[in-house]
Formats: C-alpha cells, structure tokens, sequence
C-alpha cells in the first residue's frame, strides 16, 4: 500500500470506534411520542403548519420552509399532534418543536417514486431533495439542495463522497458502507447527475478497510486516507483527496468540488427512488458511559433517553451526554432531548474518557499551531479572543478556523482554544452584521 | 509679511537677551574653569611624577612627527618635559593618553623617567560604567602601572603584565593600550635613553 | 557727558562688552533666520484639517514629549478630536485643562442625574442550576454552552465579566453570587453592559433605590421554579405603587425611574422579593402646626396612614407611613416634613 | 559660507587626518552606537518617546525613521555650526542654546518640506517630527559628538548608527508591548512599571554585546 | 495656603517622574549616586524655577506662534547658566553628571511646567509651582537613588551603610542600566498598589 | 420514568490529548536528569547542592510571588520553576558562592517571568536572564570559579579545565597563563594571533589550536571532562535528554537544529583564525552551545510558535552565538544570543504567520 493521501497537520485521538463497528444497524421503532425540531437543519426554522390537536400522516409536512436556506420538516410518524411550542433541543437551550404521539409507522411515501432518476432533469431532482428535506447527515445539516445549485459561472467538476468518518467513537456511516452500500451508490449516481460533474470518488479513511474493500468491488473509486484528525472536514477532505485548497473563506465549489456524505447519499436515494422524505436517520450510541453501543437507524424526534435504553443503559461512571462526536459534538446536560437530522452520535462518556483538565496559561509549545488543519495560529487567536481584541483576532484567521477542536485536544495546557475562537468568531460576525 | 518679522524680532529679541546674559556669566565663570583645568592637569602632572623629584619645571615639548595614536584629539602628542627645576636635567615626560572605553574616552595622565619607564599615571576624565570600568581611578589599580616599561603595558589576556578590572576588560584595555601607545610613539622618536628600542 | 560715559565704558569694559556682544551678535543672528523660519512655517503649516484638534492643540503644552503614547501634542489632539484618545490623557497638563480638553472635544456629556449600574438580577445562588458548566470561567463562555448554566435563562451567571470588564474596580462579585456595584467608584462608563452577555446590567440613576432586581420574562411558574427571587408577574406592585411607575409586560415588572418616589411600598408588596430597597431606613411624615385639616393628605396618602378631623391638625400612624412623601408636595400649607433618617438623601434636598 | 571655507573645515576635522578612513574605527563607533552603547537601553537618551511611542509596532517603525534622519541631519547643521562658527569665535558655551534651536528649527523645517513636496513621507514619518524636538537623545547626539571629537564623517556615522539603535530598541519594544496586550500582567504593573522592566531585561540581554568591535 | 498647595503637589499628587513620567532620561542616567541625584536635583530645580518664573513674568509678551521656540531659548539659557557655574564652582559634580547637564533643556518637565502652568498663571504661584515641581523631581532621584547606591555600592551618600563584606561584593546591577529600568518598574508598581490601597479605602 | 439524570456541559471537545503542562515540565526535568548526575560525577556533591538552591529558591520566589499577587498557588507545583531553577544552575560555574544561586533564581522568577504574569507570559526564558543578572551583577564570582572535573585529576588523569591534557598544555609555551581557563577562553585568545605567538613564540597559535582541536579534547568535550558551567559538560547526556525529550514529543526539533547547524557553520566561516577554516565541531562542542541548544533555544515559552519562526529564532541565535564568540568581549555568547532573539520573539511570530489553508497572499 503506497503512500496514503493526507492533508498538513492534525492529529490522532484514539478512536475507540472498536466499541460499536462490528454492531450491525438496528431499527428502533418510533417512541410514544416524537419531538420534531422545526429546525433540523443550519439556516432559518420552518414554520409550523399544524396545531395542537391536528391529525398528521407519516412524512406529512407540519413546517414549511420560509427563506433561501431553510428546509420543510415531515412528521417521522403519523400520529396526533400534542403541542406546538419551544422545546429542549440538542444543538440550543430551546427551540420550536412540534411534539407528536405516534399511532402508526406505516406510509411516508409523499412523492411519486423515480426508480428511474434519468428520467427527470436534475433541476426536478433538485427540487425533490429540497423537497424531501434532505440535508447533510454529517452533523453540520447543510441543506443538500442548496449544495446541489451552484451559481452557473462555477463548474463543478467532482463530487466528493465522505465515508471519513473522521470523529472517534462514531461509526454508522461505517456501518452505512458496509450494510447498505447500495443505497450509497445510487444516491451517489443521483447527485452526480445532479450535479453534472465529471469526476466521482469516496474517501474512506484507512481505520475501515472493509468499506474500502466493498466500495471497490462495487466500482467505485476509492480514495483510501490515513487515519488523522480531521480528515472528514471538507477543506481537508478536497486537500487531501484532490490536492485543491479551497480558498480562505470560499466554498468547496469555488475549486469545483462538491462534499457529501454517503449518509446524505442514501437519503438521496430514499428521496427520488422511494418518493419518501428524510425523516430517520443513523445514530452510533456509544462511549464508555452506556453498556453496550450500538448503531440505530432511528426517527427523528426520538428522545435520547430512548438511545440510550436500546443501548443498555448507563453506566455507573456516566459523567457526559453529547451530541455528536468527541471532538466537535455538543454535550447535553439532559437527555429528554431529541435526535435530529444532524445527530451523528450519541456519546456518553464517563469520568475517565471525558476531558477534565485545568485550563492552564499557554506554554506557547506551538502544538496546535503544528496540528491546525487549517494551519492558523490558534493559540494566538486565542489568546486575542480572551482579550477581546477581536479586530486582531479576525486579522489573524480566527474565520477560517472549521472549530475541529484539534487545538484543544492537543494542548498541554488544557486551553479552551476553539471555544474562544468561536466565541471571537460570534463576535467577529455580530461586529460585521453591526457595521453593515 | 510684518507679522512674521515680528515674530522673528522677537525671537531674536529674547535669543538676544539671552546671549547677553550667558556671555556676562561666561566672562566671569570661563576664568575659573580654565583655571581649574590648568590646575587640575597640573596637579595631575606634579602627581604622575612625584617620584622624578621634589621641585620639578614643565615645559611642553615640540617634536616632530610625535604622532598622537589618538588622532581625534591631536595629530601630534602633546608630550611635556619634567625637568629638575634647579639643574634642568631632563628627568622624564609627561602626557596624556586617550583611550576609547566602554561608554567613553578615558584620559590618562601618564608620566614616565627618561629611560621610558612608567613612574606614575592617573586618570584625567572618565565615564566609565561607575562600579566596574570606573573602577580604573582607583589606586590598586591605576597604580599597577608605575614602574612597567612599554612591552609590559597591557593586560594579561593580550600578554602584558597589568591585571585587568574584573567585568571591565575593554576599560583596562583602553587605559593600557592607550598608554602603551603612546609610549610607542615617543619611543620611535627616540626620546627615551638606551633600552628601548624596538 | 554721554560721549565721555561711552568712552568709559568702551575703555573700562572693553573686554567685557566684546564678551557679551559677540554671543549676542551671533545668537541674536541665529535666532532672528529661525524664528523668521518658524513664523514662516507657522504660517505654511495653517493648513489644519480639523478644527476641533486645533482647538485642543491649543490647550496642550506642545513640548511633544510623546507621554501620552502619540506621536506629539498635534497627534495626540486628532486622536482626542476623533474619540480614540482620553482627553485626559496628556501627562503635562493638570485637570483644568483635562476638562477643557474634553470641552473642546465635545465629549463630556455632562449629566444632571448621576447614574450607577445596576444588575438587574438577584438569582445568584437564589437561582437553580440546570447543569454543571466546564469551560472557561466567563460568562461569555458560559453563555457559548447552552446559554449558561442557570435554568433560567434571563439570569446571572456570576462568572463575573462585568467585574474583569470594570475599569475603576467598582464592581465585585458579591456573597450572593451576584455582583455588587460599588456606587461610590461606578461612573456609569458602561463597559459592564457591554460586557454581560445577558444584557442584566443597565445604568440605572443612583437616586433611585428601588428597583426590580429581575430579568426573566418566562412565566411566573417557570420562573419561580427557577428562582426562588423572580419576578413572577403577579402585578402586585403595579397595584401598590401609589404613582403609577410600575408596568408589568411579560411577566416582568418594570419600575419607571422619573415616575418613582422611592417610597418602597412596591417591595414590601413583592411576594417573591424581586424588588430590591435599599432605602437604609425611611423617614415619616410629620404634620405641624400649620395643618388646616384640609384633609388632601388623607386622600392622596396610599397606605390610608393620615387620620384627623376635618378642620383638626391631622395626624400621620408612624406604623403605616414608609415616608413617600407624597403628601408633602400635595399639602397646600406645607404642615408636612418628613422627619427621622436624615441621612436619607431625599428629605435633605 | 562660501563652499571653501566649508571644505577647508570638513578636511581640517582630526578624523580625515590618518589619510583614509580608519575601518576598524568606524566600526567600533557603528557597533557602540547601535549595540554596546545603544542611546535608549545603555545611555538613557530618548527614555520619553522609547517610552511613549513603543505601544504600536506601526508607529514605532516610524518613529524609528524619524529618528534616524532629523538625528543625522541635526547631526550635520549642529556639528557645522559648531565647528566653523563656534568654534571660531570661541563661543562654544553656546552650543547648548545653539543646538537645541538649530533642531528646533531643522525639524520644523523638515516637517514643512515634507509635507509640501512629500506628502506620503509626510504622513510616515511626518507626524512624528514634532516628537523629536524634544528628545533628548537628539541633542545628546549632537552634544555626544563634540564631547567624543569626532570629526564630520565620524559623527554621521554615529548619528545613523545612533538611530538604528534607537530603532531596534524601539521596534522589539513594540513588539514585545504588543504581546504584552494579552498577558496577565499583575495590574499593579501593567502599562509604564512592565515597559521599564522589559527596558531593563533588554538592556541586560544587549550587555551580551559587550567588547564588540572594541 | 494656595502656594503651598502649588509647591506641595510637585511632591506626590503630580509628582513629574511618578505621575507625569517626565524627565525620565536624566533622572534615570543621574541616579548612580544620591550625591549625583542631590546634583541634578538641585540643578533642574533651579532651572525650572528660573524658567517657571521668566515665562510667567512675560507670558503677555510672547506670541503665541513663537512660544516654544522662545521658552527653549529661555531654558536653554538657564541651562548654560547652570552648566558653566558648576563647572567653575563644582567640577567634580559637572564631570560626573556630564553630558545630562546640556540635556536639561530637552527634559519634559521643564518645558512642560513653562507651557502647562508658567504660561497662564502669576509669577508667585508659577515660582511655587516650579519650586515643587523641582523638589518633587529631586526627591524622586533621591528615593530611586539610594535604592540604586545602597543596592549597588553599599553606601549612602558615599557612607558605608551595608558593611564592608557587602560593599566589596555589592549587587553590581543595580548602578548598572538594566538595575535603572528593573528597579524604577518595581518602583512604580509599588506606587501603583499604594495608590489602590488609597482608592480601596 | 426514573428521576432525571443531569449530566455536566462542556465546551468541545471532549476528550483530551495525552500531554499536560505539568508533563511537559517534568519530561525536561528527566531529561536534564543525566546531565546533573555527569555534573556531580564531575565536579562533586557541591554541583548538587548548587542545583538543589537553586531549584528551593526558584519554587519559594515562585509561592511567595503568587502569595503576593493573590494568584492560584497550584502553579507552583506546574514544574516550570523546577526547570527555571535547574537550567540557571546549569549556567553557573559550580565554584560560585552558595547564595549565586539563590539570587539568580529569586530575580528570574520574579523579574523575568511573575511579573510578566507567569508561565506562559514571561518574553526572555528566566533562567538565562537570571544568569545575566548574575553576570553583571556578580562579574568576579562569575567569571572565575571554573574547577577541573576534580574525580579524574584526583585520580591523575592530568586533566585541565580546559580538557587538553596536562602534559600537552605543557608542551606549549608560556602556557601555565591558560590551564585555569576553559576551552573557549583559550580559542578567545587564538584570535589575537600576533599577541599570542609574540608572548609564546612562533606557531604557539596553531599549537594551541591544534590541541584543542585534537581528538582527545574533542572526546573530553562530549563526554564532558572539562571545566565549563554546571550543566554543559556532557553532551553526551545533554544529547541523551534531548532525546529523550523528542522521543516524548515535547522538544520541537526545528529550533536546536537551526541553532546548532547555524553554529557549525559559522563556527566553519569564522571560528578559525581566518576564513573558512573554523573547526565546527568545536565550537558545537565547547561552552553551552549544546546545553542551550537544546533546553534553551527550545524553551517553548520564549520562542516563536510558527515553524518559520522558530527556524529563524535558530539560525539568528546562532549568528549571534557566533559573533560574539568570535568578536565579543564575552568567551561564550550563547545565553546572550538566545535572551537577543527571545526580545525579537514578537516581531518573529508577527511576521511568520504561517499562509491559512486556502489563503492568497495579497502581493504588492
């Protein structure tokens, strides 16, 4: 095996995906009730279209959208609709939810079945993924649709697909390649064609052999890459990959390079060969702090309490609840809190694997300048942050850090960095919306 | 156009004033300071020598092509005779050296007998780092001097015989080199009886 | 005679005239080309951009001797001209000119009511928390992470930003978890409001005492389990405050400084102890000998403490009054003071 | 002044006198100058601005450059004033009076020109000029050289060297000063207390120097 | 009194080195000793009063276009004054001050005393206020002097105060430049907590 | 349902690296370990008690500085006074007087790094500032007090502090004026040719030369049998720590190679009596070169954290190592060199940003 592709910098938390990569997928039927977000996905929330009371099918839409990047939101079940209102979510304090009792699992075909895409243009195909609420599965919910419709003077010659899985412990989109590799494909053909781009390939990062085996029988052009910390990231995924650098605050497309992960692609493929919408989605539940992880193909609005009982419980030492993976996941301090599309993984670890350190004066050991996939200076964009010397701080990158947390990780002195570059970022944002 | 002549009178005016003023106290003080100079190099002379004689006479020496290894000051040393006050026996010089220090130019008074060795030397002007190059004033160490001849004129590192000031070599070697320098220069014109040639 | 005294003088002083003229005469030289030179370019240089830092110009000493860390007293008059420097920032000169300095600029806002900041929060370990928060200790962080750690989400954070952000160390957090401001050293700069992520931080005028010390805006169920101090929107104090100055939106209760009386009876009402007072202790009524018995007070007063005769000098109950003194102003004789804790500002002026 | 009279001077002056110029000589009064006696962390000269103007590497820099040429042009009418007027007729206890108002006069001078003829220089280093008046080291230049006997060549040399000394300590000031902006500096020292500290860790790192070129 | 106020706040309340951070490059350079600091002291204060009195006494004379030119001739002038009666009276001190004795001229203080108080007020206050300002200055040298002197020699005003073990092996440093800076921060800072501890209160 | 369960919150991410301050620290401290007990073999138990002040005084000035501003004492237990108080040990000549050590840590603790707030904020590495202090403020104690590695004269080795052999030191004229100075003080001298052959003889400069540069001394060098401070004789062990250190991944190794590569060129350029014929392995092996090289040059706090930057920070402490050696009135300029380039840290970090991913520099 020659020289595997890699990107500069980052590094190599251990990845405990041993815990749950041999666990085939289970399908958890939908809890009593579902709390469905009205915001699934980055960009402005739906608006509720149903009321308290309200009877409601499967995959029936109860938010529509409202502005460029917004997405409607399906009801995962068919049910009675108990309350419309502001409801505990993963990814804030509280957000508008709609809280429904399911009756039944069954329908969820919306649309009309295209088991044959060609048959349609990419414009309809477009405007079925946007339709179906398809957004990126990845943990960041980028609507798909709007990926899928560059501006016409950038040509998008390549379509990326991103099995990395770069985030320790998490492991369904392993377990996604290896069970429906299928699906995978197809949605990939689908956005291809979408797309128009020439050039296909699946990055799959070493730790997974298998799916890169797997994905090569069935055709498909794998790009094998070295186990590091972030890989999975778009910019260094491209890097890596292609060897493109997308510019400092550009898109992917301005190199002509679309990412999507192979999670997205099978909710393609539900979308366009199924005519049903996005409403399940696969959730490692993992870590130390439960007793025996497991991969879930879930509804959406299923509470994490849920999860976590198909996953034995917790144990003794369970010290944190997060969203997401290690390293960028969001922690919870309940978990009657809800899955939504961006929910990669429900973490629970406990007092040992949980970062618990002392935040420290920087040492100026330069490791997270070393490590930085972006190859930003952290700690000094840091250290402008927690003076609020913002305007220093934006002059020194503090927008083009992708808050990966590799600073953080592999600072000796426990330094919060990428919170305060968040934070400097916020604010940074705040100052410009204020100026303009 | 008036307004600015009138600015400058005035300015000129207040220049004028004070010049008046500076040149009245200059007259009276600039007596004194040269006086006190005068004195002062000559005191600084009757020291160096002292061991030449009791009742000594100075006279400034005119050589030709005495050439001052310190150029800035003179291109030609100024070397003054020491002389027995009653016989007129030439009993040895007088000069100054100048020596580039650490933060300064040290002046040394150097007096010397007619063989060219060193009887006395003192340091006229310094501005040496106060606690180490300052030092050199001192006795023990200024007063290691009486008695060297030429070669032995600088400090042990560069293979003479005078011990340098702990922390201030470049001070001792200003003092040393410059002496020896000077040395050097009455020697090639041949001042100094016998022994020291080159 | 005044030949023959110049020919004294030029033979007596000879030495001493040539010794004073000549430095005079070059000097003299000297300085007439430099100061033809300076005026000269005094006059080139008129071109100034701004007026105002030229008339701060005017006021520093033009020694440029850099202290203020600008590049010379004309730098240092933009700098102060376009808000970016202190007007008391030059070294040199003493306070007067300070205050003319910032004249000039424009920047002094003189204000007639002297106003301290106030947090408009009393939760601190009165208010539960929803979670444990590892971060860094800073409220702005705090605030990062699921908006804080507090369950209610109006609350303070007590992490103390506003205390870092203080640049005359007037505030400190207090026992309560709570920060306390310091109302001699505040001067209502504003940084702390600026600072609290919250918004709970508000200038406040220092004569107002009363004051709601609560944010939140949920329901008073939901705020009460969060705090046992919140406001909960019961409007008791919109009722008992006998000149209008209390409104209640959103379940939260807003006290209207010019309206407000500081005469407490909205904090005694409070149920939950949102409202703060921090009158030390209230003077009374008194009613002297010019009462005519028109009765006016009896009327207006709002705790029914006024009692009397028609025509009879009234009398005020020492145990209901709370020294609002609202029938002072209205009393057409001016029978009534109020009298005790003198130190109480309000009764002095 | 006829063009001369000044030559006659210039060559009259003791340095020119050895026949050549003395490398080894310059070099000890370009490495004093800059390193071993550097005016700000050796010489005390120009405390205020160092002190002043070191918040910002930006105007650090420009100050520097300022520095450097009124330094050297003040440097040129001083020492010729000195020699050829002064000294002539003995009126050398003017030279304080003197000097401080031919560089009062040459930075006005400087200011004007540069901003009529160069208004991009002007807005570098233009603003600065007024700063200059008044610093000591300017006049310790010009005192300096006269007390030293240097001749006219020797005494630019010292100027420009005198500069980038003043320059280099500015600028690393600055910089430092910079950093400092995020460092949890102990209040009680934060602003003048901490420059005059890194003012003295600096000027102990400079003794390093000690004995070059000498 | 008001002149006493005039005179008294030189002293702490806007004391020139503490508070003002003026004439720092002399009161750094001079303070070797105390005798030197006593020199220079009593120098600048005579130049200050001299120089506060004159501008006040023609501070309705002199446009205000050429102001500056002509407070520097006037300091200038003192200056030379000063330089040349030491010399003739207290050679000893003029060496050993050197160079900082012409630089009187360019030290802040001066200057700005004679534009920032001189210009707009009476001669007997601008007299009391240079008077302070001077004594302020020279008490200033003496405190940062004697820490330097004892710290750095062992003696005080030339006496032996530390013994003799410690004169011969003294902390060489603290007559040394860098010891000028160290111990004028520390000095400073210490300011700085005692005036916190006065606001604190 | 049973009763809620609240987990803690923290901001991302959620696990943690293997290194820690306190880590770090302690890896220097073993890897200064061998060097030590080399300087105790060498010049007995009093290099032992020097370090133990130094470090006791290093960690009180570190608690009562702390106590003093009111600031968390835990951080006196972070190492980075251990190390602080290590390193000046190191730097002394291990005759000084007992109290050296005790001053130079006080005021490198509280000068050169509290009062700039601490670990981490502190510009000039301490320990080497304290040593300057030292320096100017001690000069007699700290230029002299140099001992031969007293075990081997003991024992007849006739070994001189200056590594060369007694017999061959004997060899060489007039050479009793050097036996008490180190090898660098000796090279210092070969500059000066003229002086030298003029006082020895002819040829005494390439004699000395040569002795210095044979084999036997160049052995004597790194393995440490030479007079020189506490802590430089072995690079042999100094070696063995640092690599220890990159081993662990807490020595960065761009810096000390930049710094040593820098030297031995120059040391090749310059280090001789002429151009070009500098004997580079000397000058890599003699004084601190390898001591600072390694834990000094390297001291994360004090040197740039871009790459660039600390390439720079090498090679320009090393140019400067170079000159003052060759030039300077100090034998050994490394310590100067380093504190130099510790005060252009800021400007080198400023302007070494490394380019974003996916970043155009603007050009002209």
């Amino acid at each position: 095996m020659g020289k595997l592709k890699s990107f500069a910098g980052g590094t190599h938390p251990p990845d405990r995906k041993h815990l749950s990569s041999d666990k085939a997928i289970e399908r958890l039927p939908a809890p009593e009730t579902v709390c469905v977000s009205l915001c699934q996905q980055l960009g402005a929330p739906s608006e509720p279209t149903v009321k308290k009371g309200d009877k409601v099918s499967r995959g029936q839409e109860i938010g529509s959208q409202s502005g460029f990047i917004s997405l409607p939101t399906h009801s995962p079940v068919g049910g009675t609709v108990l309350k419309v209102e502001d409801m505990p979510m993963p990814h804030r304090r509280s957000g508008p939810a709609v809280l429904i009792k399911t009756e039944t699992e069954e329908g969820g075909q919306v649309f009309e079945p295209w088991p044959e895409f060609r048959e349609h243009s990419p414009e309809e195909i477009v405007e079925r993924i946007k339709l179906a609420a398809v957004c990126g599965m990845g943990g960041a919910s980028f609507p798909t649709y709007v990926k899928l419709s560059p501006p016409p003077e950038k040509n998008i010659d390549t379509l990326i697909l991103n099995g990395v899985e770069c985030e320790p412990y998490l492991t369904a989109d392993h377990r996604l390649m290896l069970e429906h590799p299928d699906d995978i494909i197809l949605g990939m053909e689908i956005l291809v064609y979408a797309l128009g781009a020439e050039n296909v390939m699946m990055g799959i990062e070493m730790n997974k052999p298998d799916a890169v085996e797997l994905m090569r029988e069935k055709g498909v052009e794998v790009v094998p890459l070295k186990v590091k910390y972030p890989q999975g990231a778009e910019k260094q995924l491209i890097d890596a990959a292609l060897g493109r650098e997308v510019p400092a605050g550009g898109l992917p497309l301005d190199v002509g390079v679309v990412v999507q992960n192979v999670g997205t692609a099978k909710a393609v493929a539900e979308a366009v060969r199924d005519g049903v919408p996005s409403l399940r989605r696969l959730v490692t539940v993992t870590g130390l702090g439960v007793e025996s992880p497991v991969n879930l193909d879930v509804a959406v609005g299923t509470p994490f309490s849920a999860l976590i009982e198909k996953a034995g419980g917790y144990r003794e030492d369970v010290a944190r609840l997060i969203n997401g993976g290690p390293m960028m996941g969001i922690a919870q301090y309940t978990d009657e809190i809800p899955v939504v599309k961006g929910t990669s993984g429900v973490l629970a670890l406990n007092s040992h694997e949980a970062r618990d350190v002392a935040e420290g004066p920087c040492i100026r050991c330069g490791k997270c300048t070393d490590s930085c996939p972006m190859k930003l200076v952290p700690s000094r964009i840091a250290r402008f942050a927690e003076y609020e010397k913002w305007e220093q701080a934006e002059k020194q990158g503090a927008l083009d850090c992708i808050a990966c947390g590799t600073c953080s990780y592999v600072c000796p002195a426990g330094r919060y960095l990428v919170h305060y570059i968040k934070r400097a970022q916020e604010m940074i944002r705040a100052l410009r919306k204020r100026e303009a | 156009m008036g307004e600015i002549l009138r600015l400058g009178l005035i300015l000129m005016l207040v220049a004028l004033v004070a010049a008046v003023a500076l040149g009245f106290v200059n007259s009276k003080t600039a007596p004194i300071i040269e006086e006190q100079e005068r004195m002062r190099r000559q005191e600084a002379m009757r020291t160096v020598t002292s061991s030449l004689g009791d009742s000594l006479q100075f006279d400034s020496l005119a050589v030709e092509g005495l050439a001052n290894p310190y150029a800035m000051v003179d291109r030609r040393l100024a070397v003054v005779a020491v002389s027995d006050a009653v016989s007129g026996d030439r009993l040895g010089y007088t000069f100054v050296a100048y020596g580039k220090g650490y933060s300064s130019t040290v002046q040394t008074m150097v007096g010397v007998d007619s063989s060219g060795r060193i009887v006395g030397c003192s340091i006229l002007y310094q501005q040496e780092t106060p606690g180490l190059g300052a030092n050199a004033e001192n006795q023990p160490w200024i007063g290691q001097f009486e008695g060297k001849r030429i070669s032995q004129c600088s400090v042990r590192k560069d293979g003479g015989e005078i011990d340098s000031i702990t922390g201030a070599t470049i001070t001792s070697r200003a003092v040393s080199d410059s002496v020896r320098e000077g040395l050097e220069a009455m020697r090639e014109q041949d001042l100094f009886e016998g022994g020291e040639r080159a | 005679m005044s030949h023959l005294l110049v020919v004294v003088l030029s033979a007596g002083l000879q030495s001493q005239v040539d010794a004073i003229a000549q430095p005079a005469l070059v000097l003299g030289a000297v300085a007439l080309v430099l100061g033809l030179g300076l005026a000269l370019a005094a006059k080139k240089l008129a071109v100034r951009k701004d007026p105002v830092a030229e008339r701060i110009e005017e006021f520093l000493p033009g020694a440029n001797c850099g202290g203020c860390g600008y590049p010379g007293c004309p730098a240092f008059a933009e700098a102060v001209a376009e808000g970016k420097a202190p007007p008391n920032g030059c070294l040199v000169v003493g306070p007067e000119v300070d205050e003319k300095i910032a004249k000039a600029a424009g920047q002094e806002v003189e204000e007639s009511v002297k106003r301290i900041a106030v947090v408009r929060c009393g939760g601190g370990h009165s208010a539960t928390d929803a979670f444990e928060y590892h971060g860094p200790p800073e409220c702005a962080s705090a605030m990062l992470v699921m908006g804080g750690q507090k369950t209610c989400p109006y609350g303070c954070l007590g992490f103390g930003d506003c205390v870092e952000a203080c640049p005359f160390d007037a505030i400190r957090m207090g026992e309560g978890g709570i920060p306390v401001v310091d109302e001699e050293s505040c001067t209502a700069c504003g940084r702390c409001v600026d600072a609290c992520p919250k918004g709970i931080i508000e200038l406040w005028p220092a004569e107002n005492d009363v004051m709601v010390a609560c944010s939140s805006k949920d329901k008073g169920g939901v705020a009460r389990k969060a705090c046992s101090v919140a406001c909960i929107g019961c409007r008791k104090c919109e009722k008992a405050c006998p000149v209008d100055a209390i409104t209640v939106d959103d379940f939260l209760a807003r006290i209207d400084p010019e309206k407000c009386i500081n005469c407490g009876l909205c904090a005694t009402e409070c149920p939950t102890g949102a409202i703060i007072d921090k009158v030390p202790a209230r003077p009374r009524a008194y009613i002297d000998s010019n009462c005519v018995g028109c009765a006016i007070c009896v009327e207006i007063c709002p705790l029914d403490a006024i009692s009397g005769e028609h025509k009879q000098r009234h009398e005020v109950d020492q145990e209901k009054c709370v020294g609002c003194g609202l029938c002072v102003s209205k009393c057409p004789t001016n029978a009534i003071r109020l009298v005790g804790a003198l130190s109480y500002r309000r009764s002095e002026g | 002044m006829s063009a001369s009279m000044l030559m006659a001077a210039v060559l009259a002056s003791p340095d020119t006198g050895g026949g050549g110029v003395n490398v080894a000589k310059m070099m000890a009064i370009i490495l004093g100058a800059i390193f071993i006696n550097n005016f700000v962390l050796s010489r005390f000269l120009g405390i205020c601005p160092f002190l002043g103007v070191s918040k910002q590497l930006d105007s650090a820099v420009g100050m520097g450059a300022a520095v450097i040429f009124v330094m050297t042009l003040a440097t040129l009418g001083s020492w010729l004033v000195y020699h050829l007027l002064l000294v002539p007729m003995e009126l050398t206890y003017l030279r304080t009076i003197a000097f401080i108002l031919i560089i009062a006069s040459l930075v006005q001078l400087v200011e004007m020109i540069l901003q009529k003829f160069s208004p991009a220089l002007y807005s570098a280093l233009g603003i600065y000029l007024p700063l200059i008046t008044t610093n000591c080291a300017i006049l310790g230049m010009a005192v300096l050289n006269i007390d030293e006997r240097y001749g006219l060549g020797e005494s630019l040399v010292h100027a420009v060297s005198a500069g980038i000394g003043f320059t280099l300590a500015l600028v690393l000031m600055a910089g430092i000063r910079e950093r400092l902006e995020t460092a949890d500096v102990p209040p009680a020292l934060r602003g003048l207390p901490i420059t005059f500290i890194i003012a003295g860790a600096m000027s102990l790192a400079f003794f390093g120097f000690a004995g070059l070129g000498g | 009194m008001r002149l006493w106020g005039e005179f008294a706040k030189g002293i702490y309340k806007e004391n020139p080195v503490f508070k003002q951070a003026l004439g720092m490059c002399p009161f750094l350079a001079v303070t070797t000793s105390v005798e030197n600091a006593l020199g220079m002291g009593a120098a600048s204060t005579f130049v200050v009063v001299c120089s506060n009195f004159l501008v006040s006494v023609l501070r309705k004379l002199i446009p205000r276009k050429v102001r500056i030119p002509c407070y520097i001739v006037i300091i200038a002038t003192f200056v030379t004054l000063v330089d040349m009666v030491m010399n003739a009276y207290a050679p000893q001190l003029h060496r050993s001050l050197g160079i900082f004795i012409p630089l009187i001229v360019v030290n802040c203080m001066i200057l700005g005393r004679a534009e920032g108080f001189a210009n707009k007020n009476t001669v007997i206050k601008s007299l009391a206020d240079g008077f302070g300002m001077g004594v302020g200055f020279t008490l200033a040298m003496i405190l940062i002097a004697s820490f330097r002197e004892i710290l750095g020699n062992g003696t005080w005003l030339a006496v032996n105060v530390l013994g003799e073990r410690f004169h011969n092996q003294p902390v060489l440093i603290a007559i040394l430049a860098p010891g000028a800076f160290i111990i004028m921060g520390f000095i400073l800072g210490t300011f700085n907590i005692l005036e916190r501890r006065k606001a604190g209160r | 349902m049973a009763e809620p369960r609240y987990f803690e919150l923290a901001v991302s991410p959620h696990v943690e690296g293997h290194q820690t301050t306190r880590k770090v620290m302690f890896d220097v401290v073993i890897a200064l370990l061998p060097a030590l007990a080399a300087a105790v073999w060498f010049f007995g138990p009093r290099a032992l008690l020097l370090v133990v002040l130094s470090v006791g005084a290093a960690l009180v000035a570190e608690y009562a500085s702390l106590r003093f501003m009111k600031r968390p004492i835990s951080f006196v237990l972070d190492g980075s006074a251990i190390v602080t108080g290590i390193l000046l040990a190191f730097n002394l000549p291990p005759a000084v007087p007992w109290w050296i050590p005790v001053a130079g840590s006080a005021f490198a603790i509280v000068v050169a790094k509290q009062a700039f707030g601490g670990l981490g904020h502190n510009i000039m590495n301490p320990a080497l500032l304290g040593r300057a202090f030292l320096v100017a403020s001690f000069p007699v104690l700290m230029t002299a007090g140099w001992i031969a590695p007293g075990r081997w004269q003991q024992e007849g080795t006739g070994l001189t502090t200056s590594g060369i052999p007694q017999e061959q030191l004997a060899e060489i004229e007039g050479a009793d004026a050097i036996t008490g100075a180190t090898p660098l003080n000796i090279m210092k001298q070969t500059y000066d040719r003229e002086t030298m052959d003029s006082r020895m003889g002819e040829g005494a400069t390439e004699q000395v030369r040569e002795s210095l540069s044979s084999g036997g001394t160049y052995l004597n060098l790194f393995l440490g049998k030479i007079g020189g401070c506490i802590g430089e004789t072995s690079g042999l062990l100094l070696l063995l720590g640092a690599l220890y250190l990159v081993a662990r991944g807490v020595l960065e190794v761009r810096l000390p190679l930049s710094y040593l590569g820098t030297v031995a060129l120059l040391g090749w350029v310059f280090g001789g009596s002429g151009w070009f014929n500098g004997d580079p392995l000397f000058h890599v092996l003699a004084g601190g070169v390898i001591l600072g090289g390694l834990f000094m040059v390297s001291d994360m706090v004090t040197t740039p954290v871009t790459p660039k930057g600390r390439v720079i920070f090498g090679v320009g402490a090393g140019l400067i190592t170079m000159i003052v050696r060759r030039w300077g009135g100090y034998p050994e300029g490394c310590s100067y060199s380093i504190l130099l380039m510790n005060l252009a840290t800021p400007l080198i970090d400023r302007y070494t940003r490394p380019r974003i991913l996916g970043e155009v520099k603007k050009s002209g």
